[in-house]
């Protein structure tokens, strides 16, 4: 750790927090998020949080500017002034903040100090991860055995709630009837943008690798940063990659709502599912150890990579058709170009 | 000087959950008060992998060549990163991109219906 | 595998699995989502009352996730507490569900499978928070139940978006408040499980950061269970849902919350350092009382139906955090009695909201006139429902409001026994305005004879079905809360109060 | 004193209430539905009288159903006082049924199937109160009597039914949840029991002003007693049927009252208590106040039924006198009292309505003249006027003795006063309208000939209740057996 390199990384954070704030243009609003997320992402790879940073890399400075972009896009770039009650808000919101803050300096006056290797977070629990993943797990990535089987409960509802954001963003946004009640203009159709052939080629070239390295980050996550939800992320990304400089009508021909929706649902069920056939073997939910029952020449401790093998997989799957399915409907406002 | 670092990051959260938070409150613009709450939620990331951090340690990952079961004598606690706050916050980025996809999907379906952003503008016209 | 030592888990599981399945039916044919619906909630049902009775055979179940003993792997812990309210959460969604079968098909005929799938993820989250002996855990299931919460609303009419947007801002503060007080616990111990928390933080009681955490903790889940004045979210996201969704939001999400409150307070913080080490019992009394008397107040303003109710939830919040809060063995069995009482009555109440809506059109309170005439039996369930919020007895709103009391009288805090009867008789009066309009209008000859009779109209079975289970199990339950609090409630309430 | 368990009181109380199945689902055929009311009413009946004889050995009946709180079940016992209560109660209700027969099919009302499975809830009600073991119970089936009236009460369902049924309702569940509920609670949670006792069960050494304050909670709260200022709801809810008045609004509703005040002041505080601290001359003086303010203002009424309304209310704080006076006398007095005034006043409600059958009239002014058309109903009104009074040959005249005894042994005189004034006032505000219905000049009568009694359902069965005043004059020994063992029963256990 570099602390000359924290603090001013730390500086720039603020700076862009500020600005995206303040800006009165909200699409320069998203780029410098944007710009925030991938500041943030250095501050994870510098404090040592790799998979942190692989995470906040593809998800922040990716997809939730893509999605702040294409939101924007589907309505508008102006941020008006308020003009009534702006008094009261205002105040309500520094108050709040004030207050916040306040306490939260009261309590950082008993932290443990920053960085410190013998804080009761360091010493209590964590070491048994350290010490022991590569003997109970065979994992030497010890973030991926935690999330995957000490804690791969929490991941298993991790997958659900993005599933679950998924399924929301279409019970809103989707609208399956051409004339619906909504009388307002309908939204920008993105697939109107005029053709770029170098950027359509481009991309097209970039994607089977986009996907390979997605693939490897997926399978290599036991042993590097990386993992399903990464990997899943990336395979998304090389999707929306191709609906950017196409249109996403390609994207919908190519992965149908019903297909991603199966898909998503697919990756999510083979992560319970996984954890059911433990159950069903005898053992408690998620205890991969029971695997090596079924799988050939396995032990305990390999089963248990085996299994957080397969989870991954299953949350790479998920991940990627509900990326694609949220970044579809809110570019499209929910009315897909094919309906029309 | 070290002890100034250590505040350091802890404050920097501080005040991003501060900036966070006022704008979710106080902005009138709905993305902006969405961009708010990305900014909150990444503060708590900041204040989680914070507690991680560990002076002179590394990535938590065990370097090849510690063979199966071979070493696990030679693992040094201090060595290594707190691995946990790291899966914890992978879950908490997760819950905020999902958040932050159903947040934009309501401020889409509320342009759509009322061809505004703004706060206020929506107020008037649901009374 | 055995199902009886697998029920905590699958108490959870299987509704989470059925809205996989749920949303892939929906696929082929939409007709085909309610069935599994009711299936893995039923089996949530079925698990839940097992490992209850389990409990109360042999005491707190815990079960290791993955095998893992805690603190490093995650653990789910059923003590009598939550295993009352697990019973309660499922029995409660599986009525709900029952209830939306027409209701949903003529409010969102297009969205059937994207509404079950929700609906049973939403009753998976719930479950989830109310099962598992992990902090952190207890967050991503939050999370669950409030985004599908927020989509749920969403589906509703215009208005429900600008609602569900605030839920959305407002819930997100709270959440995050929330994981912002497990970091503050977790820096200063290192471990997430409660248990674990328990037995680490008396050495550290008297550090601030300590009292931070709780503090956030608190400010986090009140937030969640609309706690007046952090109520704001509430009332238009719920008035303006659909009315399948309302029947399972409405009753559970703010109860839930409270059993987090609860729960934390007790096993992760104990007794001791919430009532006698931090002096926040009395203010926090106070704000309940505060709670109670504005939630009666707005809602008396209110000429929407559903609107008022909402008003009522926000009143009845403050029930329960005050009796949390004081500090006496009979307010905490009352704070415990009225989460299960008040799940029930709110349900019965919302359900009937629904059918009106299905078969009035509206929720206005004009909408209700003439309807004892026509819907006998629906407004028999809804007067059970409004006594029990009156808290007339033998209705289960009684007897959870007086061991409120008895315990505001034994920590000699009168001015919340004093608010407690006050929202007692704003509910009186409310809800006999509801009464009268619908057993008064429209105006009835006098001395028109029997010959003269109104058609009666009864909702769909599928509807009246739920609401009479309800009606009745208001009565039921609160005949045996004797029971209910000896067998199960005693156990959760700590000793030393 | 022994103690019998059996399910006979749950029976007693149940049988009323299961009868709303069989009325409901007969709700077309009138003849059939009446005849669910007469059976149920006559097995009701045969309950309690058959637990009678038990009663006059000293015996005590119990049944506990359920506990629903720990330590607080909800149980019946019959003891002499609940006995003679619950004596009133079920048998007024078959000559009430009858009357209701003649009242409503001769008025044509409507919904008649709600107006009868109500009246028989209500009922169940009134047995339940009668029979209460312990406070709980009966502030379950005090709040069941409260809600099962208000239909009967606004059964009209016009604008003035709306605002009484409110002025109803806003009353009597205002005053039981906002003092009752509390009262009960403080003293569950000062003593950790409600169950009545024969000394009671608050002499656990509370301050005076603690007593007090529970007290007056207690009494003002069951507002169904009429004590002033808590009495308007009575006259308001005259807009009811006249069956409904006359069962509801001189027997079962306003006796809950007064029998849950009397139970209050013997089974919770006892009578020892009181007379230590002295707090039975304030209950007096309360009563007394609501004794000849209520007589004053009857007297200025025209309505018969407000008139009758008013009385009631004077009525009903004569037993509540009579309990608080805190003397054996006085308190049997006051139990009989609740029988007596019972055929008294019922006798006068029923021939008010037969009045308005047969003629339409509610006015006092619109009945000169009355009595040589209607002479049979006239003459019960008399009957149950000088009842009212409290003059011989009626039971009026025991109860009321027993008052008078009652004040001398507690050596009240001023009491005394208020008691005879209070007699003489009855006599002002009845006798004129019984003299104006007889004796007028032809040209003043305002009746032409062909004016006729109300139809036989309506005219036996007040001449029944007048005949039973009359009766009570000579042989008050069932009533005035199971007062004094009530009372015994106080001073004894």
């Amino acid at each position: 750790m570099i602390w000359q390199l924290d603090l001013s990384i730390l500086t720039l954070i603020v700076i862009c927090a500020f600005a995206t704030i303040m800006v009165k243009d909200l699409l320069s609003a998203a780029i410098i998020f944007g710009a925030y997320s991938f500041l943030m992402c250095l501050l994870w790879t510098e404090m040592g949080a790799v998979d942190v940073a692989f995470t906040e890399a593809s998800v922040g400075a990716g997809v939730s500017t893509v999605l702040f972009i294409a939101a924007v896009h589907q309505t508008t770039r102006r941020v008006g002034f308020r003009k009534s009650g702006r008094g009261l808000s205002k105040a309500v919101g520094l108050v709040a903040a004030l207050l916040t803050g306040l306490v939260l300096v009261i309590a950082e006056k008993d932290f443990p100090g920053f960085a410190n290797p013998f804080t009761p977070a360091s010493l209590h629990v964590s070491p048994y991860y350290i010490t022991q993943t590569l003997h109970d797990t065979n994992v030497p990535n010890m973030v991926t055995s935690v999330l995957a089987d000490y804690r791969g409960f929490d991941t298993m509802f991790e997958t659900a709630v993005i599933f679950t954001a998924g399924l929301a963003v279409i019970a809103i946004l989707r609208r399956y009837k051409k004339d619906d009640r909504c009388d307002l203009p309908d939204p920008h159709v993105i697939s109107a943008g005029y053709p770029d052939t170098i950027i359509r080629f481009v991309a097209r070239q970039l994607v089977p690798f986009i996907q390979l390295f997605a693939l490897y980050v997926v399978a290599h996550g036991h042993h590097s940063p990386g993992g399903g939800f990464q990997g899943g992320v990336i395979l998304g990304a090389s999707f929306i990659l191709l609906a950017i400089s196409y249109d996403s009508r390609m994207i919908i021909g190519r992965m149908s709502e019903k297909w991603n929706i199966l898909l998503g649902n697919i990756g999510v069920l083979i992560y319970a599912g996984i954890g059911f056939l433990c159950l069903l073997l005898g053992a408690n939910f998620l205890d991969y150890s029971i695997l090596s029952k079924v799988l050939p020449a396995t032990d305990k401790i390999m089963a248990r990579s085996h299994g957080m093998l397969g989870i991954e997989t299953g949350v790479a799957i998920a991940v990627m058709a509900i990326v694609v399915s949220i970044y579809i409907n809110i570019v499209s406002c929910g009315k897909y170009d094919k309906d029309e | 000087m070290e002890s100034i670092i250590s505040d350091y990051n802890y404050w920097i959260y501080i005040l991003l959950m501060m900036i966070g938070l006022y704008a979710m409150l106080a902005k009138n613009n709905l993305v902006k008060k969405v961009i708010g709450m990305s900014i909150f939620q990444t503060a708590i990331i900041v204040f989680y992998v914070s507690i991680g951090a560990k002076e002179h340690a590394t990535i938590p990952i065990i370097a090849h060549g510690h063979g199966h079961g071979a070493v696990e004598a030679a693992i040094d606690v201090t060595h290594y990163a707190n691995p946990l706050p790291h899966v914890l916050m992978l879950t908490a980025i997760v819950v905020s991109v999902g958040t932050l996809g159903v947040a934009l999907a309501i401020c889409l379906g509320i342009y759509r219906r009322y061809n505004s952003l703004e706060e206020d503008e929506i107020q008037e016209q649901l009374q | 595998m055995s199902f009886v030592e697998q029920a905590p888990v699958l108490i959870v599981i299987l509704p989470l699995l059925s809205a996989f399945l749920v949303n892939m039916v929906g696929l082929i044919n939409r007709r085909y989502c309610l069935p599994f619906a009711i299936l893995g909630i039923f089996g949530s049902f079925t698990a839940s009352v097992i490992t209850l009775i389990r409990i109360m055979e042999h005491g707190v179940i815990h079960y290791r996730l993955g095998g893992w003993p805690p603190p490093f792997g995650i653990e789910y812990v059923i003590d009598h507490f939550n295993g009352l309210v697990l019973v309660t959460v499922s029995f409660v969604s599986l009525l709900a569900v029952i209830f939306s079968k027409e209701s949903i098909k003529q409010e969102l005929p297009e969205k059937i499978p994207q509404f079950y799938t929700l609906f049973v993820l939403l009753v998976t989250g719930l479950l989830g928070m109310t099962v598992t002996g992990d902090a952190f855990n207890l967050y991503v299931l939050l999370e669950i139940s409030a985004l599908t919460g927020y989509a749920l609303i969403a589906m509703g009419d215009n208005k429900a978006l600008v609602a569900s947007f605030n839920y959305v801002i407002l819930g997100t503060i709270g959440a995050s408040f929330y994981l912002l007080g497990v970091g503050h616990l977790y820096i200063m111990t290192g471990s997430l499980n409660m248990a674990n928390l328990l037995t680490i933080l008396p050495d550290l009681y008297s550090l601030n950061v300590i009292f931070i955490a709780l503090l956030l903790i608190l400010v986090g889940t009140w937030i969640k269970m609309a706690f007046f004045p952090m109520h704001g979210w509430l009332p238009n996201a719920y008035t303006y849902a659909p009315s399948a969704a309302g029947c399972l939001v409405a009753p559970l999400v703010t109860k839930v919350s409270v059993y987090i409150m609860i729960r934390i307070m007790l096993s992760v913080f104990s007794p001791l350092y919430v009532y006698s080490v931090v002096g926040l019992s009395d203010t926090i009394v106070w704000m309940a009382v505060i709670a109670i008397l504005s939630g009666s107040i707005l809602a008396l303003a209110q000429t929407d139906f559903k609107k008022m109710l909402t008003y009522l939830i926000v009143a009845e919040v403050g029930y329960m955090v005050g009796g949390a809060w004081l500090a006496s063995s009979s307010g905490l069995t009352g704070a415990i009695l009225h989460i299960v009482n008040d799940a029930l009555m709110t349900l019965c109440l919302f359900i009937f909201a629904g059918i009106v809506i299905y078969k009035r059109g509206g929720q206005q309170l004009q909408d209700l006139a003439g309807l004892y005439k026509k819907m006998p039996i629906t407004m028999a369930a809804f007067t059970v429902g409004a006594l029990s919020m009156i808290g007339v007895p033998p209705t289960a709103g009684f007897f959870s409001k007086w061991y409120l009391i008895l315990g505001a009288i034994d920590a000699g805090k009168y001015h919340f026994m004093a608010a407690l009867l006050v929202s007692s008789l704003v509910n009186a009066i409310l809800f006999f305005r509801v009464i009268e309009i619908a057993y008064f209008e429209p105006k009835v000859d006098h001395h028109g004879g029997d010959s003269h009779k109104v058609a009666i109209d009864e909702a769909p079975l599928s509807m009246l079905v739920p609401l009479i289970i309800v009606a009745l199990s208001l009565i039921v339950i609160g005949l045996y809360s004797g029971d209910i609090v000896t067998n199960i409630i005693q156990h959760s309430v700590p000793a030393g109060l | 004193m022994e103690t019998i368990t059996s399910i006979k009181p749950l029976l007693a109380v149940l049988v009323s209430l299961v009868a709303v199945i069989p009325i409901v689902a007969s709700g077309s055929k009138p003849n059939l539905r009446e005849a669910w009311t007469f059976l149920a009413g006559i097995i009701k009946f045969g309950l309690v009288v058959s637990m009678l004889p038990l009663v006059l050995n000293g015996s005590v009946i119990e049944y506990t159903l359920i506990e629903v709180l720990p330590g607080l079940p909800i149980q019946f016992r019959v003891d002499p006082m609940g006995m003679l209560f619950a004596l009133v109660s079920s048998s007024l209700w078959i000559v009430t049924s009858a009357y209701s027969i003649g009242y409503m099919r001769g008025l044509d009302e409507h919904s008649q199937t709600r107006y009868f499975s109500f009246f028989a809830v209500a009922l169940s009600a009134t047995i339940g109160v009668a029979f209460s073991a312990n406070l709980f119970t009966m502030y379950l089936f005090y709040e069941m009597l409260s809600l099962a009236t208000y239909p009967l009460v606004t059964h009209h369902q016009d604008d003035e039914a709306r605002i009484s049924g409110r002025k109803y309702l806003s009353y009597i569940l205002g005053t039981s949840i906002g003092l009752v509920l509390p009262a009960m609670l403080i003293i569950y949670s000062l003593t950790g029991t409600l169950d009545f006792a024969g000394q009671g069960i608050l002499s656990i050494g509370l301050s005076k002003s603690t007593v007090t304050v529970l007290l007056l909670m207690c009494v003002f709260g069951f507002a169904k007693a009429g004590i002033m200022p808590f009495h308007a709801w009575l006259p308001a809810a005259m807009v009811a049927p006249t069956p409904v008045s006359a069962l509801l609004h001189a027997v079962a509703v306003v006796k809950v009252g007064v029998f849950s005040i009397f139970r209050v002041i013997t089974g919770i505080f006892g009578t020892d208590l009181l007379l230590s601290l002295n707090l039975g001359t304030v209950l007096c003086y309360i009563a007394a106040f609501t004794i000849l303010t209520a007589s004053l203002i009857a007297l200025s009424q025209d309505g018969l039924k407000r008139r009758l309304a008013f009385s009631t209310i004077g009525q009903l704080s004569y037993i509540i006198l009579g309990a608080s006076l805190l003397s054996p006398k006085g308190q049997t007095g006051g139990l009989m009292h609740i029988a007596m005034h019972a055929f008294g006043k019922i006798t006068l409600f029923m021939c008010a309505g037969a009045i308005f059958v047969a003629t339409g009239k509610k006015y006092i002014s619109e009945m000169v003249g009355i009595g040589k058309r209607m002479p049979v109903t006239m003459t019960a009104f008399l009957i149950g006027s000088l009842s009212v009074i409290g003059l011989p040959p009626t039971g009026g005249f025991i109860s009321k003795w027993f008052l008078v005894l009652g004040t001398l042994e507690a050596d009240q005189i001023t009491m005394l006063v208020v008691l005879l004034g209070s007699s003489l006032l009855n006599a002002a505000y009845f006798l004129p309208v019984v003299y104006r219905a007889f004796f007028c000049t032809p040209e003043e009568s305002l009746f032409e000939d062909k004016v006729q009694e109300a139809p036989l359902w309506c005219v036996v069965p007040l001449v029944l209740t007048a005949i039973i005043s009359v009766g009570l004059f000579f042989f008050p020994q069932p009533f005035f057996n199971l007062a004094r063992l009530a009372i015994q029963g106080l001073s004894g256990g």
